[in-house]
Parts: C-alpha cells; structure tokens; sequence
C-alpha cells in the first residue's frame, strides 16, 4: 500500500486508461495546458499530447455532447466537466441523448462515455460554486453515478466506469483531493455494483457517500467513545443503489442516519430513507434519520458554511435522538 | 448551373422525392385514422434537401437528423418497413417501436436519429466526427438541423468546436423560414443564416433547397471538401414545408397565399418540368415510379399492420445493458 | 360555476394577469403568432398585441434569463417554456441565478418571475418529450414549485404566483390541458401554501399531484367499491411543502401511497415518504408505498408507454398489498 | 486619438485605476493571510477598461459583471469598506458577506453582480435591457464579460436576442486572451471577437484595453448609441491579466516573457507618463492619490477586521422573502 492524495489517485487512474486503451482520451476545460482545475490531468498533456488531452472551449453542452458522439463512433472518451455547478449546462445533452440513445435506438446504440466532475461545498466558494446535485443524476435511467470517497474508488472507479457499455458519471468531491490515503493495489479495478461497510458497528447504520464518508466516520469515532457503535456504509454508487447491503446493515442496527450534502428537501437520502422504509420497515426501531444541508444556497463566510452543511457534530447529535 | 447526368440519375432523384412524398401522405392518413399518433412532423415540401443531399454521403459516413426525419431516413436506404412499423411502434420498427416519427434509427446506415431536442444533434455530430479525425478514418457526418436551431447556443458551441478542431462534420440547415410559428426574422436579428458561419471561419454557401439538382451539386462539392480534410464546411438550404408544423398545427403565422406562392416551385412538380423538358421522362416512367411506391406503400403498411407488439414484460429492456442492475 | 377546460383556464388567468398589471408580459416560443404550442395563449397577441406577447426565438437559456433581467428591472415577466423537457437548457439561469440572487446578494434583490410548462408523458410523445421533473425543481431552495390539477387552481394559481416577490414555477401536465372542468369563480386568488384533500377517506392516504390526481381519483373509486375508503390529496405545492396536511391525513389513515409520475429512484415521492416516516413514524401500520414510473425513458408505442406511467389499477394494487 | 480634458479627469482616471490596483494587491496579501478565502480572481493590468468605461454610464444604468469584479464595483462607487468587508464575509459587506470576492452586488448603484457562471449574466443583462424598453426608460444596461464566455451558447442566444428586440444594452468583452489556462486561438476558430457582432447585425468595436483614454472614447460613444434607441453594441477590450487566474493558477500556460511584454504597456505606468508629458502630473499629485488610496484601504481593512460576523440564526435568511414558508 502507498499513500497517496485523492488528486494523485484521479491521475494514477487516467495514466492508467490512457496507456492501456488507445481509444481512451480525456477532454474538457483547462485538462491539458493549465494542467487540471484541480490538477487532477497535471502532466498528462506532455505525455499523451494534445491529441489525447484535449482542452475545450467554455462550451459544456457541446463538449459533453461530442462525448456521446465520439463514444458512438467508437472512442472511450472521459469527458471532464470542472464542476457539478457548470453540468447544469450540458443536462440536455446528458439526459435526453446519453442516457436515452440506447434506448430510443432499440438498443442499436449504446454510449460508453465516462464524465468526471467535481461536487460539493466547504471551501467558501459561495453559492454558484457549491452544489451537490448527484442525487438528482441518480433519477436518470441508463446511466452509472459513482462517488468515489477513497483513494482506491478515486483511481479504481475511473478504470471500472471504462469497461461499462454505457454512460457513467464520477463525482469527485472537491474537498477530497489533497485528501492522503492508503491506495490498495491489489484492486487494479475495483467492483462498482456495492456498497461498502468503512466501519462496522451494531447499534445505528450511519449511510453516506462521496465527502460526507469522512465526516460520519469521525462522528462514528466520536460516538464509539460514549460506547455507541456505529456501522458506516460507503454508499459508492448511487445508480444503480446497493439496496441489499443497506438494508443487511439496517436489519442488523435497527437504526439508520444518511448523511447528504444536498440540500435535504428532494435528496438522494430521502431515496435511501423512502428505501429503507420499503424494504426493512418492521427492523427499524426509530423513524430514518437524515441529516443534509440546510435549504439555503451555500454562503461565502466560513462559519455559515459549516452551519449549512452536514457535519459530525450533527450526525453524532442524530444519532442520539435516535437512540434517546 | 446543375444538371442531369442521364436519365438513370433523373429518375433516381424523382424516385426518391416521390417516396418521401407518398410515404408522408400516407403517414397523415394513417394518423387521421388512429393509426400513428404523438407527434409526426411532416417534410412535405422539403424533399429535394434529402433526395439531393443523402446520396452525396457514403454508406461509411454517418447522418444525424432531426424529428423531422422520414426523408432523410428513406433516401439513406432504411426499409419502408420497418419505417413504417416504426410509426405503428411495432417492435419491427427501426427503433422497436420505442421512438416512433421523431426517433428513427439505423445502425447499419450509420443512422443516428432522429433527434427532437431541437440542435441537439450537432454536439453528438461534431463527437462523430471527431472520433473519425481520431481515427485516421475519411468519413464525413451530416448533422442536419432547422433555422429554428441557429438560435440556440448549441449550434454556436458546435460550429466553433468544430471549426476549431477542424473536423470533419458538414452542417446542413434546412432552413425552411419557419421555426413552428415563426418566421425567420422573428427568430434571427441575422437572417442571413449561411453569413453566420464567417464567425466561426467556417465556409458556407447557400443553395436552393427547392431544387434537387442544386442540392444535389452543392452537398456533393461540400462532402468532398470535409472529406478531404478541409474541416467543417456549412450549407443553408433554402426551403419550405408545405405542411404544417405537426398534426397539431392551426398554421395561424402564415397565409394561405404564401403557402401557395411556394406551392408554386414544388419541388418535384419542377423537377418532373425539367425532366420532361430534357425529354428523359415519359409519361409511363412516372406511372411506374409512381406504381411502385404505391406497392412498396401498401406493403409496408401491411408489414406494420400484421408485425406484433414488444411484449410488455420487455418494457425495462434496452435502458442499460449491464447485467449488474435491475432498473 | 362555469365548466372550462384546463386550457382555457391557463388562458383565463393569463389574461386576467395582463389586464390587471401593465408590468405582466408573456414571453416564450411560439406564445403569439402560433397561438401558444397548447393554444393556452391563443388570441392574446390579438388581444395585448407584441410588446406582451412576445415569442421568442429558441434559446431557453437566455428567455429565461431574460425574464429574470426583466424580474430585476421591475416587470412581472411570465416565462413559458414550452415543455419541461427543453427546461434543462435553462437550468443554469434557474438554479444559479432566480433561486440564487436574493441570497447571494444579501437581500438586495429578488427575482419576481413565474415560469410555466408543461410536464409529463401519456401523449405517445417517446423518451425525449416526456419528462416529470418536477421533482428536481422542489429541490431548489428560493423558489416555488406549483402544479395545478384543477381548473380552478389552473387559474388561480398563476395569478397567486404573480403576487409572489420569489420566482414561482408552474407545473401544467400536458394530459390535462383538454380536460373539462368546474371553475370556482368565488377563488380570484387561491391559496398557495396548503395541499388539499380533494376526497375524504379514512383507510388509507392516497398523495399526489398534478395529472396523477385524476389517476389518483379513479383508483379511490374503485378502492370505494372494494369498501376501502381511500382519502386522496393533491399536494398542489411541492415546495416549500405542506407536511402538516400530509401528516393530518396519515395519522387517521395510518398508511399511504405516493403517486408520482416520475422514475421511481429519486422521486420526490422519496422525499414525501421519508418525511411521512420522520413526521408520523409511529402512526404507520405499513410502509409508505410508492407508485412512480417505471425506470425506463419513457417508449412511444401506447401499450408500454401505460406499462410505464402509474395507473389506477397500479394505485388499486399498492393499496390491497398495503392492507392485505 | 483620444485626449486628456483636463488635469481633474487625467487624475480622476488615474486615481481609479490606482485604487483598483492597491486594493488587490492588498486583498491578494490579505489571502496570504488568511483572511480571504475561496476564490479571488485579481483583475491588475485590466484596470484600464473598468477605469475608462464605468464612468460611462449613469447612476440610472445598471451594470452586469463577473467574478472578476472588484475594478467594476470600485470605479462605479461602492465604498471600499463595503467591498473589503465582503471579502471578509462579513454582515458590513455590499452582500452581507453572502458572497464574497466573486458575488458583489450593489441595488443602491444598480449593480447586479459578481456573478460566477461564465456567461450566465448575458441573459440577465439583456432582460434588464428588456424591462427599460418596456418601460420607455432611457437607460443602458452594461454588460461586462471575458474572452472564454464568447464560446458559450448563451453569448450567441443573448446577442441574438439583444439585437432582434433592439434593446439597449452594451456587451462589454473584456479579452485578456485566455480563459483560464486556454489561450484565445485555442478556443475561438475565429479569434477576432469583435467580427463576431456581424453575425447578429450588431455594431462592434475593437478598443485598445490598456489605454484608459481610448476605452473612454468608445466607451462613452457606444453607451450613447445604445441610448439613444439603435439597439445593443458591441466592444472587445484587448487587454491582459498579469496575476494569475485565481489564487490557485501555477501559469503552466503561459511564458514570463509574454506577461513581461504586456506588463510593458501597465495601463497605470502608461497612463501616467501621457499625464506627465502633458504637464497634467506633479510627483506630489501621484504621492497625495496613493496616500490617500493607503488611508483608504487601511480604513476598510481595519473596517472590515472590526466588522461583525452574522449570527449563524440568520443561516436561512433571504432565500426567498416569503413568511409562508419555513425553508
Ligand atoms: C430545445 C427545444 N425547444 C423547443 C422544442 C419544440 N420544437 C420542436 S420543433 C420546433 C421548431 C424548430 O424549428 P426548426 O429548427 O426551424 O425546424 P423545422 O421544424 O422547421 O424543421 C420547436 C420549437 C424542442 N423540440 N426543443
Ligand atoms: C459555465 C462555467 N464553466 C466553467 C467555469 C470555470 N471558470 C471560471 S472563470 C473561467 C475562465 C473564464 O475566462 P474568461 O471568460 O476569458 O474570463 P477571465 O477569467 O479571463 O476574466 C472558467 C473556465 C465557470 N465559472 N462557469
Ligand atoms: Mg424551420
Ligand atoms: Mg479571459
């Protein structure tokens, strides 16, 4: 195992579909000459030259566009799109081409497209800068949403969403690229079908994904410390959702919190609650709990930041509402 | 000024815009009589674009049109069958019957739709190409598109990306001076659509849409120059449909007289003019022609009559190929 | 009482908006010369001629941002976007801009605009042309989500929502513009907070909107039939939502279902559910059940296009599966 | 060519450019520092054009600008102190620090951003255009936007629409040559911006963008011709950005020696020596506006420091004004 950063792991993954398949490029804003955004693409330009590592014009809807296309004329392209806020312009072109052409075809064309983009808030980029809008992608048929939390997801998804057939979509959360992490690499491509347990724990499910991970672990911790032990789910790909392993979790605590940053009203947990419900409704001993963003657009100012997203302190508060 | 190369070529032509023709007012029919139903946009009035444009590409190239789409798919050589069946929504159908008179598709003609989120065919059409640029592969792709989409800021993207990287994509506007209810100069401070390809550096040219020759000319010139690795190319063909805009339309934005006037340079009533006058058809080649679209017609529509519906148990079918998920 | 269509009630509205306010204006394709794509605007170019009627070329990004300028300026701007479906291309004006300036801004400005489409499948109009994604919009925090499902509330609820100083979007489903109704002539203005019981019942609590309402209707017929007493309601504004009438009703009937006509995950049927669970946990003898649409890009032939949508016997079905 | 009137307006340009570059480089130590946090897009060598062409326009008219706003907010008279305290996301800011460096919003001088979507403020200009038109007021609204907003569908929607309804509005490109790490040419198949305009019928002008005085000239003429009822205009500011983009650029894009080049033609050092060739300029004229630009900043810095945070119970306020609703 090497330690190594969120970012480093992104490029580890993108070096690696570059090299193996030729059919693989990466586009999008500033990729190549400014080096990635989040320089995530840093010296790829130099190695696999302008061919390979295309930057656009500011035009998401067309450069994610002529992903679908190139994908239907046989090209393995990563399409980058620098932000969740900027996908908003190209979800024309996403849900009503990339997700539907195989259908709409009779299944005469598929769309092998892999779109990375950054989400999420915490680094006081203000309103426009700040959304967590994966859960609405997770309403879309046809695709794969991924939301990789860890460095192995970070390199390892990349490579997985490269063999689907159809549309896939990475949210990279943007707090967690200088995040460190232990790469596992003995899983040259990691399974993108389930979720995964990061903590085991028997009294509550804490359920999250993407930046949130780290924030129900550390209330995980904090809670194991007044002898509460909390299991915490990795949800990992929201599309299609791993109901199974959640609700094997849920049967065995009883309880459950999920942890998004969107905002809470019409948020992919109140998906995985409305889920839970449906499924384990006679285990649960407490209603589902959730704990998201409050319904304001992210402000600027630190401390209101901190106020309108999910942190520990809340969920650890949750929880013990739940078991109080 | 174009001409007709022989007769053969004439009747080819004519052949084409025929069907086109005859298969759309049947199409109406059927849709009066329950047949067909959500939207069908009818290109009656349009025909010589695709008769004289689709044959200019190779069987390699690839075509992305619009939800106005029956003629573009006819001349490319989909059978009337399954075109047919597609309007029913058999599973016969070029799409199974899944997208019906906006949707056709056919892969093995490098079809790729029928798309009816107005210009948003031209991303998927410079993505094309740009995959054959990646190549090495000489082909060409026809993004067709109305005067309707020049005012959405995906045609702007599309032109200057695909300028940019010089790719090999020809976009191909019919416009038809209508965009639904209106009209061009209601919807363009420029109406002078092929003038806006100089933003991009692009070469255009306008041509008559009304006159399959010209058409014909023009398209084939333009292929040849994106084939050749001279980078996008633009053409505006001026046209008109005859129709209204769907089976929904009350045609309050125009006159009758106007619709008329254009009436007037039909398409196919010229070109039968023309080859009438170049003495390369008689009366029985068009009773022929004419005979045998009506067989291919009936045929079709008694393919589409008897193919069997999609079993509803194959409802989830073909939304995701991964055997991983249920949904 | 007068019988009117839907149509003609949208219509009623927008004429009374432009009579009563010099600063209301109609703007969108093919509102004015076309006659409104589902005639719901025919004659008031006639009627108000082109400086409030105007059609507009096709560019949902910048009508729309135009009516958000035109809000700023000081007009009461009615912003048609012909159907929800081309609404995506202006999602970066709505989300980032109309919901978003008043916050950003400190509360120096609001945005005054009402936008109105149309939504939903069940007109054989395939994938492209048949979305519900209402539910991505009640996410939108600064904004209101209406969807009428009567004439009475076709008419009202525009000229309510042109009283709001916040934008307002209306939701007409496409299916009820022919549809024939009572117009309750007494409601000038009707509420725009309350979600509303559209019939009584004690067995169980039937939650929907906008055209599922009539699906909604015939189901509780039948269910009547049966001798279960459903109680439907129309929620009539998905955000902010009316929870206090949700929960009133679940806690007499002790069960629900959420109708929805849109694709299951992610539903904003998920979000009724979950907050059913959090509202009234202890009140559920079962789980609140969903009947959404099928996960599927909406197909063109009718059989599976119905197969798709949620029906009445769907609803019939999830409620005996609910008691029995 | 245009000229200095006097000594007062020499140094009253003068005086905004300096005050736009003191006050960055001070908000560029004051993120070294901690005190500034998110993005930060400085806008020194551009000085000129938010110098030379704000003034233009009236307090009636309204401004449209970007993230990269701070020059446009200051030239058209925000206080300092409101500006330095929005920095902070402090509740003295001009957006109760909702905002911060990128979201400036002044409704007392009709500023309406600071907004950070590129191109997302045309539309919003062109409707505030709209609403004055409708209202047969005589105002303009400026709209200020860089070089990469021109590849957006909404640059070509907006000026469409701008031109087909006539409206009074001033698009304002200010092409420093790069959108973020992508140089001109490698965005735009047509890099002459300002031939774009043709395409909507649009007047447009290529203005010197490190000459304050020429950004002035056209500046001044075109918000007159917007005015006075021909419709929108076009002008393309060639300028240059001599910090990084943001405060996380590492410049791979882009040669020492181009921006050394460019920092030859620093608008405020040239614009000085035309003030002092003709006698407008005295040392202690430039000593007495940078010491009181100092005092200035220290003021709003020191403004800013003592500033209140707001209260964390007001999370949820101005979402939407409305007492119905709780969230
Ligand atoms: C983005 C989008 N907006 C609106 C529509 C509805 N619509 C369908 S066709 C059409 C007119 C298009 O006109 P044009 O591009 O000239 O093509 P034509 O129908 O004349 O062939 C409109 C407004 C749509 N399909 N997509
Ligand atoms: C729609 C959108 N895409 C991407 C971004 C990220 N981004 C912010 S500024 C910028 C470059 C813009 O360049 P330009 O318009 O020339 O303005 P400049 O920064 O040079 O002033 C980019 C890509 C964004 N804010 N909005
Ligand atoms: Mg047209
Ligand atoms: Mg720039």
């Amino acid at each position: 195992m090497t330690k190594i950063t969120y970012r480093e792991a992104v490029r580890a993954g993108l070096r690696e579909a570059l090299q193996r398949d030729l059919r693989v490029f990466l586009m999008g804003e500033d990729v190549g000459q400014y080096g990635g955004t989040y320089a995530c693409s840093k010296g790829l330009l130099e190695e696999f030259g302008p061919e390979r590592i295309r930057d656009t014009p500011l035009s998401e809807s067309t450069f994610v566009g002529a992903g679908i296309g190139a994908a239907l004329g046989g090209m393995r392209p990563i399409v980058e799109v620098m932000t969740v806020n900027f996908s908003l312009l190209a979800l024309d072109q996403i849900l009503n081409n990339a997700a539907t052409l195989r259908h709409m075809s009779g299944g005469q064309f598929n769309v092998p497209l892999v779109v990375r983009m950054a989400t999420g808030a915490g680094r006081q980029v203000a309103a426009q800068h700040s959304h967590s809008l994966e859960g609405w992608y997770a309403h879309i048929p046809g695709i794969t949403v991924l939301t990789p939390a860890t460095v192995t997801d970070a390199r390892g998804m990349l490579l997985a969403a490269l063999q689907e057939p159809d549309p896939v979509f990475i949210f990279e959360h943007a707090y967690l690229y200088s995040m460190e992490g232990e790469l596992e690499e003995n899983r040259p491509v990691v399974d993108i079908s389930r979720a995964a347990v990061r903590r085991p724990g028997k009294d509550v499910s804490l359920i999250t994904f993407g930046g949130s991970l780290w924030k129900a672990l550390a209330a995980a911790t904090q809670l194991a410390q007044e002898g509460i032990e909390a299991e915490v789910l990795d949800l990992r790909v929201l599309r299609p959702l791993d109901i199974g392993t959640i609700l094997t979790s849920v049967r065995k605590t009883h309880r459950a919190v999920v942890i998004d940053e969107a905002w809470r009203t019409g948020s992919f947990a109140a998906e995985v609650a409305a889920q839970i419900m449906e499924g384990a409704f006679y285990d649960l001993d407490a209603p589902v709990a959730r704990v998201c963003s409050e319904e304001v657009p992210i402000p600027y100012p630190k401390h209101l930041e901190e106020a309108a997203l999910p942190q520990p302190d809340k969920i650890v508060k949750a929880v013990r509402t739940l078991l109080g | 000024m174009s001409a007709v190369r022989n007769r053969e070529h004439g009747l080819e032509l004519l052949r084409h815009m025929l069907r086109i023709r005859r298969f759309e007012e049947r199409a109406a029919e059927l849709y009066q009589l329950g047949k067909i139903h959500g939207f069908l946009h009818l290109y009656i009035g349009e025909e010589a674009v695709a008769a004289g444009s689709i044959p200019s590409f190779t069987n390699e190239d690839a075509i992305v049109a619009t939800y106005r789409e029956h003629g573009h798919a006819l001349v490319r050589g989909t059978s009337m069958n399954q075109l047919m069946a597609e309007l029913y929504g058999k599973a016969a159908g070029c799409a199974r019957g899944r997208g019906g008179s906006m949707h056709f598709f056919d892969a093995s003609r490098r079809f790729y739709g029928g798309l009816a989120i107005v210009a948003g065919g031209l991303p998927v059409a410079v993505g094309l190409a740009l995959a054959d640029k990646m190549h090495g592969r000489k082909r060409v792709t026809g993004c067709y598109f109305g005067d309707g989409a020049v005012a959405e800021g995906e045609f702007h993207e599309s032109l200057n990306l695909a300028a940019l990287w010089k790719l090999p994509v020809l976009f191909l506007c019919e416009n038809n001076l209508y965009a639904m209810g209106t009209a061009l100069a209601r919807h363009q401070s420029q109406p002078d659509i092929a003038a806006k390809a100089k933003a991009y550096a692009m070469g255009a040219d306008t041509v008559d849409g009304m006159d399959v020759l010209a058409v014909e000319t023009a398209t084939g010139r333009a292929v040849e120059l994106v084939r050749n690795g001279n980078g996008p190319y633009f053409l505006e063909y001026r046209t008109y449909r005859f129709r209204a805009h769907s089976m929904y339309d009350a045609e309050l934005y125009r006159t009758k007289d106007e619709v008329n006037e254009w009436k007037r340079r039909d398409p196919i009533a010229t070109f039968e003019q023309t080859l009438r006058q170049a003495r390369l058809l008689r009366d029985e080649d068009f009773q022929q022609i004419e005979a045998a679209i009506a067989t291919e017609i009936e045929e079709a529509v008694a393919f589409a009559e008897a193919a069997p519906w999609e079993p509803i148990e194959d409802l989830n079918k073909d939304v995701c190929t991964d055997v991983r998920r249920t949904t």
